[in-house]
């Protein structure tokens, strides 16, 4: 494949499209198709049949906006409908031409839309994940292709470098390095992992990448082979996302077609091949050692680090582990250079960061903006405000390893160090907002379950910890709870932050950590007047029948 | 061939000690009589970092490290016993008491015990967690042995043993998390084992009373996990 | 100046702690002339003191009586002394804890070929859900494991508290011994 | 003990082991293809039962107990059959907050099952996953392998209604 070849097919699509240029982009991503879009997409394409109209009707990722789904996106005017029905589809059809049903506009001058900066999710929405040509003509693997042609591998690691492009998996260690160390790493066998394991309750970014657009996510795996010298990529997905994996199926496919994967890809000395690894439910394989384990066909368990996999990862190969929207940024750092990616987000980072934005918030949906962009801006603005006339709370991010954040550090600019002052981490992107029915002590109570199901059980600060700190915040949510449980909470986050083995049991306490840091007084209600002021916990049940 | 271990030197506990570049801090430690607490850790099997006790602080480093597996440095500054590092082995001690039913009383291994030595080593006079009493089995149908789960501290010891020195693998653990338990084969009782060989490693490196010999309860016979270290120099001056 | 009180209780226990107690032979009666005795199931006083200096605990909190009893002498009691494994632990009376209390009751009173298969239902205390260590219930000063604890222990234990020094119990016994 | 080459027959001439056979072979009977193996044999038995397990084991030269380990390990293996019908609660966060945790009480009553067991009568098996990602539609199910968005106590009572027997 050349640079030629690939205009060559991009032209090829560019003239279907204005031949007919006429088109129902229908969203077939999880969030649309637990709506039953594709029931709705079948309803145009019987009426587009029936009625004998040019126009296309085609399957796209997610357009974000989940909470108005199912979505459709009408071309050539960008006319966005929402709320789509099966019973629309011949009005849909009927007004092609004009304005839509005004009930169907979703308009896209809101700041939902207007806020938001697209380089992760540039494609998604508007090409057929199903069709590598769609992604070609979306400039797709030209980064790949000029790579191949026109870098040496250290050039390629130096760009990724100098784009300032940090871990998306949520720790944030630079991307550039990493290569750069696995890279450098003398190895007979190297191999890239993406890590697709998207274990964090609450977000969806990495299965709406995968869906709406995973041939970015392949470009970029094979990118980093070439740049560290890999000849064999693994794609670890959860079980739980079989429409990620069956395009991801597709995808790899279609690369070894055109010949993106195999040997001698672009008639380069560089052969390549990607296999996709199903997860088997066990958020501790997020963990790089754990997820390592796991490919090998054993038990999910972490092992201490050093030595790092970078140094000896997948049977004691160096290996390359990054999450999919680290590799889904790589395309575009190298078709736009490092330097301009560079120029998005802060001093510390670097670019955009898809956030799954959910939980009582108006505008619920996959969001890309750039770093710094404050709290605010994107639960008010890009979120549309708290609903049902509900009072703001907290939002929480980074899942069971992050924090709550409370109203007073709303302004803060997102990023990984900003997230980190406050209490909690960036994370891999999950946004959960909530309001004045939440209680504080129920939601760590809920992280701390989370985390005690989920810990491996290898270490015993983790293992039993957990199981510990469960108990007494269990405790505290049925009232049974004195000021000396608080302490041995207390104590308990300590210990088992610091001497844990793996991330998972070190950031464990922080959902407690950070909900006692802003809404102590809750814990102290619920200790000392049995009360939970949200109504939510038992406590206040046996308050009443004491009283 | 591995090209010959350089020599380092580095301060443990203000001592200065010089060891191999592919020694342990916890190797370095105890050739120089400096004790770091174990428990999962045993002489001749793989490490697995796994019940923390032997975290020791090294200077310029915020995060503990555990002695067992992490390779000595050149001018690393490690120390071994300090407050902070007292309250968490306390503390691991705790948590395992209460995450089972270690009736030391009524156990078999009563006063034979890694985990009781421990507890009195670092002033464990009681456990401030609440005790989790979760139900669990005894298991005796192995002529030989019993396996009880209440004494039960998942350490491992005897899935190592059995996998890398007997070759067996008649153990590993089922589940995850504080739900994890012990198993032989298939889950299946010890005495119905396709693969055991009835060898007994497995009870001499337990550090409790999970593992036992039916035949010597109550005999105040000490297990002698020690004798991997003769296999292994058996198998190391045989090479 | 009047002497130092004492006095032992006797919870859900053996009355090994109080039998290892009474190990002391004649070091008791040197002992003894240091304090007075005022609470005991070695002596028959029938109420709790209004205020003992020190009182050593025997056994769980196994049953509303237990759960009763602590509380009264925790809130009459200066240094409260947590005596032998099951008062520290729970130990062998927690063994019944994964147990629930009604099962128990039946498979000790009913199926045993007795004569009137019946679970009693008056005068006895009511068993808790859960056996719980004494410091579960109440604050505890110090603790002596031990399954019971050596005359020896107990006989330096009292003498340190009687001179008004906290004594290093880790050093004299441990959990079982 | 001698090193046999030799693997284990295919446990009946039910088609599905050819499958599951097909799976190893494809990894070339490595013992790191326990887990796709494993994936396999849920996907087309519905569940892993110890002669299954004891299969996949021999043909991988996997120790028995590391297989039972690494089923166990994995939420997604069971290895109890699965009722005719599943109904999966997702309690990810966004569900959580939006009330998932009530609806499955919902769901255990109205089936009189904890989650994670199956009617007695084989009807339905009652799950939780930890998130689905369809956190948008939050609180999400998954009924018989559809994802429904946007769950109320009414449109869950009158699914579990329609599955009656």
């Amino acid at each position: 494949m050349t640079l030629d070849e690939l205009e060559q097919i991009a032209n090829e699509v560019q003239a279907a499209k204005e031949k007919s240029p006429r088109a129902l982009n229908v969203c077939v991503a999880a969030g649309c198709l637990s709506l039953h879009s594709d029931a709705i997409k079948s309803a145009l394409e019987k009426e587009v049949q029936r009625t004998g109209v040019n126009c296309r009707v085609a399957g796209t990722g997610c357009m974000g906006l989940c909470s108005l789904g199912p979505l459709v996106n009408r071309e050539p005017d960008g006319q966005l409908l929402k709320n789509v029905a099966e019973a629309d589809a011949a009005e849909i059809v009927e007004k092609l031409e004009s304005v839509p049903p005004e009930r169907l506009l979703c308009s896209r001058e809101q700041p939902f839309f207007q806020r938001q900066t697209a380089v992760v999710l540039e494609n998604s929405g508007r090409i057929n994940p199903e069709k590598i040509e769609e992604y070609i003509a979306a400039e797709g693997y030209q980064a790949l292709v000029r790579a191949l042609t026109e870098m040496a591998p250290a050039q390629i690691v130096q760009e990724v470098s100098k784009s300032g492009l940090r871990g998306r998996g949520g720790a944030g260690y630079p991307t550039g390095l990493k290569w750069g160390t696995v890279a450098k790493t003398i190895g007979t066998t190297k191999y890239v992992i993406c890590n697709a394991d998207e274990g964090d309750p609450g977000a969806f970014m990495d299965r709406s990448v995968l869906e709406s657009d995973p041939h970015r996510v392949l470009e970029g795996m094979i990118v980093a082979g070439y740049a560290v010298g890999a000849s064999q990529g693994y794609i670890y997905v959860r079980a739980e996302y079989p429409l990620a994996i069956k395009r991801l199926q597709a995808a790899i496919r279609d690369a070894r077609r055109l010949g993106f994967l195999g040997s001698q890809i672009c008639n380069a000395k560089f052969s390549f091949d990607i296999e996709i690894r199903i997860g088997g439910g066990a958020f501790v394989c997020g963990e790089e050692t754990a997820l390592i384990a796991s490919i090998e066909g054993r038990r999910g368990t972490p092992r201490p680090r050093p030595p790092f996999p970078a140094q000896s990862g997948l049977w004691q190969m160096p290996t390359l582990i990054n999450n999919v929207e680290s590799f889904a940024n790589i395309p575009t750092i190298l078709r736009r250079g490092g330097e301009w990616y560079a120029s998005l987000g802060t001093k510390k980072s670097k670019g955009t960061k898809v956030f799954a934005l959910c939980g009582k918030v108006r505008n619920v949906g996959l969001i890309e903006v750039p770093m710094g962009t404050p709290l605010r801006q994107i639960i008010f603005e890009i979120g549309g405000g708290i609903p049902d006339g509900h009072r703001f709370k907290a939002v929480q991010t980074g899942g069971p390893s992050g924090g709550c954040i409370p109203e007073q550090s709303l302004d803060l600019p997102v990023d990984y160090e900003s997230l980190k002052e406050v209490g909690s981490i960036m994370g891999s992107g999950g946004m959960i907002v909530m309001d004045d029915s939440a209680c504080m002590v129920n939601v760590a109570r809920y992280f701390m379950e989370f985390c005690m199901s989920e810990s491996c059980g290898k270490c015993i600060p983790c293992r039993a910890g957990t199981a510990q700190m469960f108990e007494l915040l269990t405790r505290m949510t049925s009232g049974t709870a004195t000021p000396q449980d608080l302490e041995l909470l207390e104590d308990l986050c300590d210990m088992v932050s610091s001497t844990s083995l793996c991330g998972l049991g070190q950031s464990a306490p922080n959902p407690v950590l950070s909900t006692l840091r802003y809404f102590r007084e809750e814990y102290t209600e619920h200790i000392v007047d049995k009360h939970c002021r949200a109504g939510v916990c038992e406590c206040n049940h046996l308050a009443e029948v004491s009283a | 061939m591995n090209p010959a271990p350089a020599v380092k030197t580095l301060a443990i506990d203000g001592i200065d000690v010089s060891a191999s570049s592919d020694q342990t801090i916890l190797d370095a430690a105890r050739e120089n009589g400096i004790s770091i607490p174990t428990l999962c850790h045993l002489d001749g099997l793989t490490e697995v970092g796994a019940c923390r006790m032997c975290l020791v602080e090294l200077k310029g480093s915020t995060r503990l490290q555990p002695a067992c597996v992490t390779l000595v440095e050149e001018g690393m500054e490690v120390t071994t016993r300090t407050p902070r590092l007292e309250k968490y082995r306390r503390m691991v001690l705790e948590l395992l008491f209460a995450e089972r039913n270690h009736v030391c009383s009524v156990c078999v291994a009563n006063n034979m015990c890694e985990l009781q030595d421990q507890a009195k080593a670092h002033g464990v006079t009681h456990v401030r967690f609440p005790y989790r009493s979760p139900e669990l089995p005894v298991d005796v149908s192995h002529e030989r042995f019993a396996l009880d789960h209440n004494r039960c501290i998942l350490c491992t010891r005897c899935v190592r043993v059995c996998n890398e020195i007997e070759g067996a693998h008649t153990w590993d653990l089922l589940g995850r998390g504080v739900n994890s338990l012990l198993i032989s084969d298939l889950h299946q009782p010890w005495g119905e084992s396709d693969t055991c060989t009835s060898c007994g490693k497995c009870v001499q490196v337990c550090p409790t009373g999970a593992l036992f010999d039916k035949s010597k309860v109550g005999g105040k016979v000490r297990k002698n996990p020690d004798f991997l270290s003769y296999l292994n120099e058996m198998r190391e001056g045989l090479r | 100046m009047s002497k130092p009180t004492l006095a032992t209780v006797w919870l859900d226990g053996c009355s090994g702690c109080h039998m290892s107690i009474l190990d002391m032979d004649e070091r008791l009666v040197e002992l003894s002339e240091q304090f007075d005795l005022v609470y005991s199931p070695l002596v028959d006083y029938k109420e709790f003191p209004a205020h003992v200096d020190i009182a050593l605990i025997e056994g769980s909190v196994s049953s509303d009586e237990d759960d009763r009893k602590i509380r009264l002498v925790r809130a009459h009691t200066r240094v409260l002394v947590s005596l032998g494994d099951c008062a520290v632990t729970g130990n062998v009376p927690a063994m019944r804890n994964p147990i629930p209390v009604p099962e128990l009751l039946d498979s000790v009173y009913k199926g045993n070929g007795l004569l009137q298969e019946q679970v009693p239902t008056h005068c006895l205390p009511t068993l808790l859900p859960r056996v719980r260590p004494v410091h579960e219930v109440v604050n505890v000063d110090v603790f002596v494991p031990g399954c019971p604890p050596s005359a020896d222990t107990i006989f330096t234990i009292i003498s340190e508290l009687l001179a008004g020094r906290v004594p290093d119990v880790a050093a004299l016994s441990r959990f079982g011994a | 003990m001698p090193i046999t080459s030799k693997r284990p027959s295919l446990p009946s001439s039910d088609k599905r082991w050819r499958i599951v056979a097909g799976t190893m072979r494809r990894h070339g009977f490595a013992r790191e293809a326990l887990i796709e193996t494993l994936h396999t044999v849920q996907e087309y038995f519905g569940y892993l039962d110890k002669p299954s397990l004891r299969f996949v084991a021999a043909s991988l030269r996997v120790p028995l107990s590391q297989a039972y380990g690494v089923a166990t390990f994995y939420h997604y293996f069971t290895l109890k059959p699965p009722g005719k019908h599943t109904c999966l609660v997702c309690l990810g966060t966004a569900c959580y907050i939006k009330g998932a945790g009530q609806l499955l009480a919902t769901a255990e009553a109205s089936l009189n099952v904890k989650a994670g067991e199956t009617t007695l009568d084989g009807n339905v098996s009652l799950v939780t996953a930890r998130c689905i990602g369809s956190c948008s539609m939050a609180p999400a199910f998954i009924f018989d392998g559809e994802t429904a968005g946007n769950v109320n106590e009414n449109a869950l009572r009158s699914k579990l209604a329609g599955w009656k027997n």
